[in-house]
């Protein structure tokens, strides 16, 4: 499989084959989910209705949490064995992490409102998601300000593979810095078991989400191949 | 269908659930149009530059 | 070994008599940021002190940031960061090197600024000795996390606004841990704890800055 | 055989610049490289000296590979890049005893003093660097030649912005390196006319190659 693909032709001929099945299982299980959502999952006794949210909020945050750390293991392995494709998919995983996470920020918030008040809350969560989006930004931004797309993709992978080791200890000094200043009394959400009627359609909604983001880094690792392709071209036309 | 009824009925929540979704999905919809528009862009170059 | 390291560090220190100017800029820029924070904050001497820790931070993390240019940019431009690698030098030691001449002559403008701050912030004696103590063990770090800032953006043209942006999200923890204030203790407590964790952090700061700089560095000429 | 290139394969920016190329320099023998702008001249000194890697392909001075002479460069070669790496602010002698020190050179103010006389830098020894001109500049940075013991030359352009008077005397420098039995590797767009049967020209042609339609693996996307 993995052989097969080593090769960007047969890569693009392969998302083209793949692609609109990825299309059909994204519709598929977002209607699916949409409906066990509003139709089949109870109210929460706490929330109440605001608890639905929580069915596009959760999967945004695992995937841009995920996303990030794929970011970072496809620079370790640009770096390490200098295969284009992990340069190639991380340039396209980037944005799509990016605007997750920024999906996240504002359901996040927009949760926040009703249940505690406030659109934002300085929470240990809230505010890790928050530093994750800078890091994305600074990622993007970092490997699009080099004219030689190379070289922008060696520092972005030194970028975010610092950024991989430096989360933990982020994470683990604003949680700490949370707990000093706002002893602990907001973390109401963390039930420690949850109803099925409820998971099913949050699994449901995070598939299809896979399924998008699976969609979309297709696309993008396409483009990303053409443009490489054509500056390859202009720069021999040009010399 | 009850929960869905109830859901509609609740005021106070409604315009919570309804714009985090909406916008989710606004943003789901700009980056996958993005996306698309980016490679057709791109395919068309690309043409080109094979025609010549 | 600790000859050539040594060779490298007499360079620095020679080309920093031309650097002693960086230090009053760097405390103009300290006295100046501090008064537009009291413009900002009011003139309560109550109110001010208890934000003194936050205030020098922040004003030290960005003149840092700022005053990193002239070590690694300067010589990135006259193409003597070139002359090192091309004689041999290893990375790691160039990093470390400036990085050490960084540090002693931005600690050399403190002698003077943190005991003027106490005066104009109206700090008591522990709360002095903490803010040195936290100012020297804390500013490597500091000065560390710059040095990456301005490694990867070496060769960008504009590179300012992106040195900020890029750099950031690193300096959470630091400025977290250094600005922290148990509310529960009294101010006449020097919290050890707090330095441990300082030197902590720079003893994970230190590695990852020398072999990510090793590497920029290697990806510079090409 | 004192430098050995042994096919060499490299690309930048998208570009084949080298495909299998290979090189040797004898012992008194002065080689120029010729070619056009972007014909990859100082990118073959560059991955001379180690400061780029080769996608492919063995450089080998004085029977060791370039990667593992380490600190040791500085004995094997002395290479005047085309940007000098100078410090503008400081005067001309003191930026050749810092060059002198890095790399291990060591020289007398009297011999320094004869040096600087010989190509009329006598008069400016206490300049300041950013006050000299463009080929009083250079000829700073020739004087590092006279200086060093090293038996391979490696020059980028060294004829760049001299007059004729001082390029005659340049050839003469030369002609005595080679007498001593040293060799040079120099870029230059400028013919040498040295007429000799030991010097060697090589031309260096820019490949055209077009890229393939069906780009068969990944790394030929970089």
């Amino acid at each position: 499989m993995i052989f097969k693909l080593a090769n960007p032709n047969r890569f693009i001929r392969f998302s083209d084959r793949i692609s609109p099945y990825l299309s059909y299982l994204f519709i598929l299980l977002m209607s699916y989910g949409l409906f066990l959502c509003f139709f089949k999952s109870p109210p929460d006794y706490l929330q109440g209705e605001t608890v639905r949210i929580m069915y596009i909020h959760v999967p945004c945050a695992w995937f841009s949490l995920m996303f990030y750390s794929s970011i970072a293991i496809c620079s370790f392995f640009s770096l390490i064995f200098k295969h284009t494709l992990a340069d190639i998919i991380s340039r396209a995983l980037a944005p799509l992490g990016a605007s997750l996470t920024l999906a996240t920020l504002i359901t996040g918030s927009i949760w926040g409102k009703p249940t505690w008040g406030t659109w934002w809350v300085w929470d240990a969560r809230l505010t890790s998601e928050l530093v994750l989006l800078f890091l994305y930004i600074g990622i993007i931004i970092l490997s699009n300000s080099f004219e030689n797309k190379t070289k922008g993709d060696k520092y972005a992978a030194i970028l975010s593979l610092v950024g991989i080791i430096n989360l933990p200890i982020i994470k683990w000094s604003v949680d700490w810095w949370n707990t000093l200043h706002q002893p602990a009394s907001i973390s109401k959400f963390s039930s420690p078991s949850i109803d099925p009627s409820m998971l099913t359609p949050l699994i449901v909604m995070t598939f299809a989400l896979l399924f998008f983001s699976l969609q979309v880094t297709f696309i993008r690792i396409k483009s990303e191949i053409l443009q490489r392709k054509i500056d390859i071209i202009r720069s021999t036309e040009l010399s | 269908m009850e929960y869905f009824l109830k859901f509609l009925e609740s005021k106070e929540h409604l315009p919570y659930v309804a714009t985090s979704y909406i916008i989710v999905f606004f943003i789901l919809v700009i980056i996958f149009v993005h996306s698309i528009l980016k490679l057709k862009k791109l395919e068309n170059d690309f043409d080109e530059l094979n025609k010549q | 070994m600790m000859n050539i390291f040594f060779k490298l560090l007499k360079r620095e220190i020679k080309l920093s008599i031309d650097r002693i100017s960086i230090i009053t800029s760097y405390s103009s820029f300290f006295l100046m940021s501090l008064l537009i924070f009291t413009f900002g904050i009011g003139p309560d001497i109550g109110k001010l002190n208890e934000l003194y820790s936050p205030i020098v931070w922040l004003i030290m993390l960005f003149s840092i940031i700022l005053i990193s240019e002239n070590f690694l940019m300067h010589d990135y431009r006259d193409g003597s960061l070139r002359e090192l690698q091309y004689l041999g030098y290893s990375e790691e030691l160039i990093i470390f090197s400036k990085a050490i001449v960084m540090f002693l002559i931005l600690i050399i403008p403190h002698f003077f600024l943190i005991p003027l701050c106490s005066i104009l912030l109206n700090l008591n004696l522990t709360e002095l000795i903490s803010l040195s103590i936290n100012v020297i063990l804390g500013s490597p770090s500091l000065i560390l996390i710059s040095i990456i800032s301005n490694l990867l953006t070496i060769q960008v043209r504009q590179s300012k606004v992106l040195q900020f942006v890029i750099i950031m999200p690193f300096y959470i923890p630091l400025i977290i841990f250094t600005t922290s204030r148990n509310p529960n203790e009294t101010s006449d407590i020097i919290d050890l704890n707090k330095f441990l964790i300082l030197i902590g952090f720079f003893l994970i700061t230190l590695p990852i800055v020398l072999l990510s700089g090793k590497m920029i560095l290697k990806e510079v000429n090409k | 055989m004192i430098l050995e290139i042994i096919s060499i394969n490299l690309f930048r920016n998208k570009k084949r610049i080298f495909k299998n190329f290979n090189f040797k320099l004898k012992k008194s023998q002065i080689a120029a490289l010729i070619g056009k702008n972007g014909s990859g001249k100082t990118s073959l000194l560059d991955m001379v000296v180690g400061l780029i890697k080769p996608d492919s392909g063995q450089i080998i001075i004085d029977r060791c590979d370039i990667d593992e002479i380490g600190e040791n460069k500085k004995f094997k070669f002395i290479y005047l890049p085309f940007i000098d790496a100078f410090k503008e602010n400081f005067s001309v002698q003191d930026n050749l005893k810092l060059w002198g020190e890095l790399s291990s050179v060591k020289f007398t103010q009297k011999k320094l003093d004869e040096k600087l006389k010989f190509f009329d830098l006598f008069q400016l020894k206490n300049t300041l660097l950013s006050k000299l001109s463009q080929g009083q500049k250079k000829r700073v940075s020739l004087v590092k030649l006279l200086l060093s013991k090293c038996t391979l030359w490696l020059l980028d352009e060294p004829f760049n912005s001299l007059d004729s008077e001082n390029m005659k005397k340049l050839k003469v420098v030369f002609l005595n390196h080679r007498k001593n039995g040293g060799s040079i590797l120099l870029a230059s767009h400028i013919d040498l006319k040295i007429k000799d049967t030991k010097n060697v020209y090589i031309k260096l042609e820019k490949i055209n190659a077009k890229p393939k339609d069906n780009n068969d693996n990944w790394n030929s996307l970089r």
